[in-house]
């Protein structure tokens, strides 16, 4: 177990059902690489997502891996933390799952600021539902569900996360590797909740959002050096900027996590002795003599 | 007169104080050596609105509402219109007359009156018209002889910490009150008296508290939860005391994720679970499944309150059995417990939380309003004899990874269960069809070979299953089944019918899944008429039965849905009606309510 | 040789096409004047992973599929290893062997193998590896006789829209596929044959198609829903053809939206549905019941899939008919509808929409993916035949307020309904009880009015609700029950077991809720075997009918839960083997996937 | 129907189930004012609320009133208005009802952009449930459910409206009517989805954040001449910073609305003629040939 790890270790035997050139494979690697660099051990890693192309996510980590219903990764991770904070407990799934069943979770985990990690693997459609408009579908994206064109306006997750109070929000690009794993460290070492945002490619539906309009169209807000993320608001209107997609750690705060906040003691509960302080349970009893 | 029987009904509007007095009167009973029942009548709104509140004493605990109403405090006009059809005659009522006054068509005149200006006197003479309650209190001491020290000592207990100036008020109050029925109704006693005996070591405990200290001393330390009423006591009590124990709760943003947290503090190896009522409880069918599926140990309370929808959300009723059993797309083994007294109600919140662990299903407490928001006196619960079962837990050492299967096929359908942190236990938990190690597959085989698997547990669960307790006489020709809260009330009226001449059995139900098909079959048996009791319409346990022994002429139902409990009467009417009896001693002798009273 | 009857089976995997050409088997096959069922097997991920299409024709609408495979044309091994087992003695098999060839073990010698190397041919040939495809079509074509001319025509119409190049390369693929057969097996006959027949005027559709097609023609106008297999097809339809008709169609953000808004929208006045499948219909729980007390008329479309949870997403099942009969806190009335045809999937859109107006309740259509995604031919639908009833509708002129009572007591349960415009229709609908004019009460009396008003609905529909529909001989000993997809299945094995000399009687449910009970009893009356057909572990089916008719020795279930759709045999052979019954013509004869094809 | 409309025309003769001196009375008397004012008829106004003590308030407001369940009315109103777009629809709930259980379908009603009228009651307390802390309530702060403080960071519901989207946002106090009443004057003659939050005291439970900590804490950001509500930024700069409350019209924008995009026809769905284009729809049997 001290032997340095390398994403091998992180590696399962299923071979992946996702279709050749999925932007997922990026994520999947990118993170990878992030556990093995932070030397974290599969044992102490629990890993949920949410259903869809990116929920069989969970699937590919070897590590203690929970894939549960439609838009309930959070909660499910939520909890799992609070159960054994000793964990390093990550959440992951799709634009869909995230933002649009999953949205009420989300804005509510990003409040309370467990201290956990949330990747949002943006492909802008539903791909295991064959293509539909998600919320980050653009205006006019046309799909089986909306044949005329998409008449919503996209979701900007990560504003979204903003106005939440999120206290670290970081987007990357799954054709960019180095960024990616760099992202998912600091989120993973962020004291509180960190979301990353990844912009991955659907190759097989979406054939606006594809990787070559992405080159095109990201750019990496870290590189302005007059750009410090440590302001909501101005991190707030980088992100709703028309046009480019800004990628980077986008803002970055620390405060007080659910855990500071609730006294949570250091023993995880998952550890407690069940069996101990049976006679304070009896003394109880007196208040209601 | 009577003698230690007398069921007390606190009327007023909500958020007067009543509830407060309510629990005083409880109290003071309680300390007099008597069983207590309350039962909490309120609107769904904060202030204003008819609410009342009944407390029951009796020298046997019958752990439900007598027939009648023998004492009625009421604070206002609307309190008299709403319940002077349930007063028992010879029963009397305290009326506020400072603002209101009785029409002649609501004077019944076989119930005594005593109207006395409560208000007026609160206001003129102590200065607070609040402490109109505290006066009641005096009035109904004064009238049914309630320890006068004991009422001081426990008035002085609740008031202790606002200062010696409240406290000192309401003693005045309680004086007030007292000297009042002194002077003016000297003459006319009010028929009923109480004899302070020994308190003896019992509690006085609401259902909710029962089963959140159940649960606690069971081994739970995680709780997710949405407030809703009646379960939201629940949520409460593990508030204030989870954290005293190393654990948390916390409060969700809505049904969904309290249960999915509950899922996910439950994989991690903690043992939790959350609390809701039917509206919360069918937000929470699809998790359900997955709990199912994973295999994951989660405790589920249904405090059920009266539907459909919002319905009369502070009201009874037991109709949404039905859901626990059967919602959610596809099949699981789940396990649906019903308590039937404030007791049980602790007992089976630890049997709720073993059973869950070890056959790694979702488990439900099924309770409801009249029996989770009512308090009952009961003996002291011994924390001692609670043996926590975790099955076939692995929450420390190690697994072979490769080797270690976390859905392993096995002889009792329940595989070996590690936690995260376990190092070689690493694996897919997926709400997907899988094979024996998590592996997601669509192969028919494995299929048809995990539902066997899964299903078999509800088999090899059955001994571990809380019984069905037999009540009244085991070979009488007429059997009655019921649940929850109606145990209270059918248990008496099989007392009392007994005690009238006709003799019967009747089958409380506190595993209502599996479905108890083996008990039902040897109870029914031989019977000559059956009767199902339960608060509802379509009559949901009756359709359970009839799948087991048919749809037979001697089934009968007897069913309520108009929100409110079972009286006994009202039982003991449906079986001697149907079952053309009449009983040996005239009604008017044992519809006195408790069948231990004395009738002097 | 076999005349027209065979059961094709394409295998290869997911996003490879098969399902194209599959669909164009069907095709040509219904212009060859035959009948045709299909089925759809495919994983839950969008490329790669085993995938099977079974197209079968025959003389005969059966709507489901044969016992075995007659033709399976293989586009890789992991085709074969699943699926050899499955074929018919005598059939034949049609193997890409470009990369793979056949382990012995694989080689049954009871069919007859026909290894070409498509991929070679497409790559080589005609330079793109897709085309193999449309060449497997071309020695399918000269395999068993399907009519080159329309083969080339419906391959035409297919690919026309990707030009005339596209279209040629398709061509040479037919022909390539053709001369192959020619050259290498002219001396080995695959034994199957086609007579070219006459189309006629005749559809060939798909349930959820018929369903949505059904819901437009019913005068649905708006429509919320959410994506999910296999309920998405009936979104992405009304999507198409909705807003051609003045209505409209919105994607909500999860399935708590999608009822909630079908609710608002029928509440306005606009006939409304929403469509979804076991993991959606359990988050839409909760707003059932508040369509049950508000009495509004919904349309609720379930597409089951196998359970529980995410479970096998793409496969069938018959296991949440318990969730939509019985889930919810409190009662309310709803109805079940189940067609077991795709024409019957039109019918009973129409009827759900006249049922849900006319009695103000939720009406639920049943369907699954066996059938909901499975084609077939069937005559023209009759849209003129089609009647809009809206029941107490006030969609006009005005009521007189203070008079008008949304929630009138009345003979039938239903009252007057008004929408939003109507002058003087002004009113509250609140989930909580309410009294006639929708004012919130929780006075007993009218709770338990209340209750019996809305629940007295499940009575007063009841000569409005689908028949039973009875098969076979209608005094046979044996009695099978079944619904939806089973219908196909049955319908044959007692058309088979009656040609074997074994006489049986089938009651086809299409209203499940509220329970057929009086069908129920008769068709059981004096039935020596009943046989419960359905696709699920517990047997819900079977539950329901043991609380009609008791739980009878000679109640039997039938169950598969593996995800698969049941062939004929299995039923055949449960039928015999139980009633310790064989065919006096040898079951090979019969076991011949249509009852009525010629064996020459 | 001619004769000028006065609030008591939107009147019900139900008596309110609050507690004297609720908030909520000032919310309702503002909103029969506005309909009033603005001439809308009884019969053309459908108001959905959810439920809460807010939720109550659709039982006194005379006009089509559906009171559903908890955190729903978004979609149910949503749904009322594209099925019969003549009527002015209006949905109100609480905090909770709307930024616990009801987040999800906030943030998509507003990017849907439907022209409708939500307005929220915050009283940053469940009032109905006996004053648990909402997502609304300080950090800190001490309920039944929370003895040792609420461990979340409030959420400011305005500006996740901003991040979603919103077209119109404004925010309100309940002691103040006439601003109220011109506010949501502006809201429901505002093309697409306005938000009207409302600071409504819960006299019985929220001991904190009563009508004189509001008098304190409240600023009407629109008296500012700098401030103009027409940059998201701007306004959403504005709701973030620390201290005082802004109240006033915080951000108003003209963008197509869902109508708009999907081409929704003038006649109300409602008034379609369902038996018209029979022979249309036998036409459609062709492609199934
Ligand atoms: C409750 C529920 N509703 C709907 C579905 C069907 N479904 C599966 S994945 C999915 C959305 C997938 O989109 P996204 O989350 O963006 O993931 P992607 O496939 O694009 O990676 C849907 C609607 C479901 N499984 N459960
Ligand atoms: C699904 C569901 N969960 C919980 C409840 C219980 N409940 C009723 S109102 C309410 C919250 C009330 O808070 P808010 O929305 O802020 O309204 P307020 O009473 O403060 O005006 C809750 C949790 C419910 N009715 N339905
Ligand atoms: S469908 Fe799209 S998202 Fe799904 S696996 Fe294929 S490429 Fe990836
Ligand atoms: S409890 Fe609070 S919110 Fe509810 S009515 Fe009373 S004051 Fe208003
Ligand atoms: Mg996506
Ligand atoms: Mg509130």
């Amino acid at each position: 177990m001290t032997a340095t790890l390398t994403p091998k270790d992180f590696a399962t035997a299923t071979p992946s059902w996702w279709c050749p050139g999925c932007g997922d494979f990026g994520v999947l690697s990118a993170l990878k690489q992030a556990m093995a660099e932070l030397g974290k051990q599969p044992k102490d890693v629990a890993f949920v997502s949410g259903i869809g192309c990116s929920g069989k996510i969970s699937g590919y980590l070897h590590s203690y891996a929970f894939h549960g219903v439609h838009g309930r990764a959070l909660p499910v991770a939520s909890a799992i933390k609070l159960a054994n904070r000793d964990l390093t407990v990550i959440a992951a799934g799709g634009d869909g799952d995230g933002y649009a069943i999953g949205a009420g979770h989300f804005v509510h985990a990003v409040r309370r600021n467990i201290d956990m990690t949330y990747i949002v693997m943006d492909n802008q459609t539903y791909g295991l539902t064959k293509g539909q408009s998600s919320p980050t579908s653009a205006t006019g994206y046309v799909a089986s569900v909306s044949p005329d064109g998409n008449p919503d306006t996209p979701l900007n997750g990560l504003a979204l996360a903003l106005a939440a109070g999120a206290t670290f929000v970081a987007r990357g690009f799954s054709a960019q590797p180095k960024q990616m794993v760099a992202m998912i460290k600091a989120a993973v070492e962020h004291r509180g909740f960190s979301i990353v945002e990844v912009m991955s490619p659907c190759v097989t539906y979406n054939k606006i959002n594809t990787y070559a309009w992405f080159k095109e169209n990201v750019e990496d807000v870290t590189a302005r050096e007059d750009y410090a993320p440590n302001d909501r608001a101005a991190a707030f209107a980088a992100l709703m900027r028309e046009g480019d997609i800004p990628l980077g750690i986008i803002y970055k705060e620390d405060r007080p996590t659910f855990e500071d906040r609730t006294g949570l003691p250091e023993t995880p509960i998952a550890r407690l002795d069940l069996n101990a302080a049976r006679e304070r349970f009896t003394a109880m009893q007196a208040a209601y003599r | 007169m009577i003698l230690n029987s007398v069921e007390v009904m606190f009327g007023g509007q909500a958020g007067d104080g009543s509830l407060t007095t309510g629990d005083l009167i409880a109290g003071v009973f309680k300390r007099m050596g008597l069983e207590v029942y309350t039962y909490k009548d309120f609107p769904s709104r904060i202030r204003g609105g008819h609410t009342n509140y009944v407390i029951r004493a009796s020298e046997h605990q019958n752990y439900g509402m007598a027939d009648a109403v023998d004492a009625l405090v009421a604070f206002d006009l609307e309190a008299v219109e709403a319940h002077i059809e349930e007063m028992r005659p010879g029963g009397f009522v305290v009326f506020d007359n400072t603002s209101e006054t009785i029409p002649d068509d609501l004077r019944r005149d076989d119930v005594t009156w005593y109207e006395i200006p409560l208000a007026k006197i609160a206001k003129e003479q102590l200065g607070l018209e609040l402490v109109r309650n505290t006066i009641s209190l005096g009035v109904l001491g004064a009238l049914i002889g309630m320890d006068p020290e004991i009422i001081r000592n426990d008035v002085r207990g609740v008031y202790q910490r606002k200062g010696e100036k409240v406290v000192d008020l309401n003693m005045r109050a309680i004086e007030a009150g007292e000297s009042y029925v002194l002077e003016h109704f000297a003459d006319r006693p009010s028929g009923y008296g109480l004899v302070a005996g020994d308190d003896g070591d019992r509690l006085i405990m609401m259902g909710n508290d029962a089963i959140a200290y159940g649960a606690l001393v069971a081994g739970c330390r995680f709780m997710a939860g949405y407030p809703i009423t009646p379960a939201t006591d629940v949520l409460e009590w593990m508030s204030k005391q989870l954290p005293k124990f190393g654990g948390v709760v916390v409060q969700a943003e809505d049904e969904l994720a309290a249960i999915t947290m509950t899922l996910g503090a439950a994989f991690a190896g903690v043992r939790a679970m959350t609390a809701t009522s039917g509206p919360g409880q069918a937000l929470m069918t699809e998790a359900i499944g997955l709990a199912g599926v994973l295999e994951i140990p989660v405790v589920v309370i249904e405090c059920a309150r009266t539907g459909p929808s919002t319905g009369m959300p502070t009201k009874t009723e037991q109709s949404n059995l039905n859901h626990l059993i059967y919602s959610g797309h596809g099949e699981i083994p789940r396990v649906v417990l019903a308590p039937g007294t404030v007791h049980e109600s602790f007992e089976i919140a630890v049997t709720a939380f073993n059973l869950a662990e070890k056959y790694q299903v979702p488990v439900f407490i099924l309770t409801e309003q009249a029996l989770c928001q009512s308090k009952a006196t009961l003996a002291p619960l011994d924390v001692e004899a609670v043996e926590i079962d975790r099955g076939k837990l692995i929450d420390s050492g190690e697994v072979v990874f490769g080797e270690y299967k976390r859905f392993a096929f096995t002889e009792d359908g329940v595989s070996p269960r590690v936690i995260p942190g376990v190092p070689g236990g690493m694996h897919l938990a997926p709400g997907s069809e899988h094979n024996d190690a998590g592996v997601i597959t669509e192969n028919p085989r494995n299929r048809a070979r995990m539902m066997e698997k899964r299903m078999g547990k509800l088999v090899s669960m059955r001994d571990d299953l809380p019984n069905a307790v037999l009540h009244g006489i085991a070979d009488a020709d007429i059997a009655i089944v019921g649940y929850g809260a109606n145990r209270g009330p059918i248990a008496e009226a099989v007392q009392r019918l007994a005690a009238g001449g006709v003799l019967t059995r009747f089958l409380q139900l506190r595993t209502l899944w599996p479905f108890p098909e083996d008990d039902i079959r040897a109870f029914v048996r031989g019977a000559q008429h059956v009767f199902v009791v339960e608060n509802n319409y379509t009559g949901q346990l009756m359709q359970l039965i009839r799948a087991v022994v048919g749809p037979l002429d001697a089934l009968h139902g007897v069913r309520k849905y108009d929100g409110r409990p079972f009286r006994p009467i009202e039982i003991i009417d449906a079986v001697l009606e149907t079952a053309g009896l009449t009983l040996r001693r005239a009604q008017g002798d044992i519809a006195q309510g408790d069948a231990a009273a004395e009738v002097v």
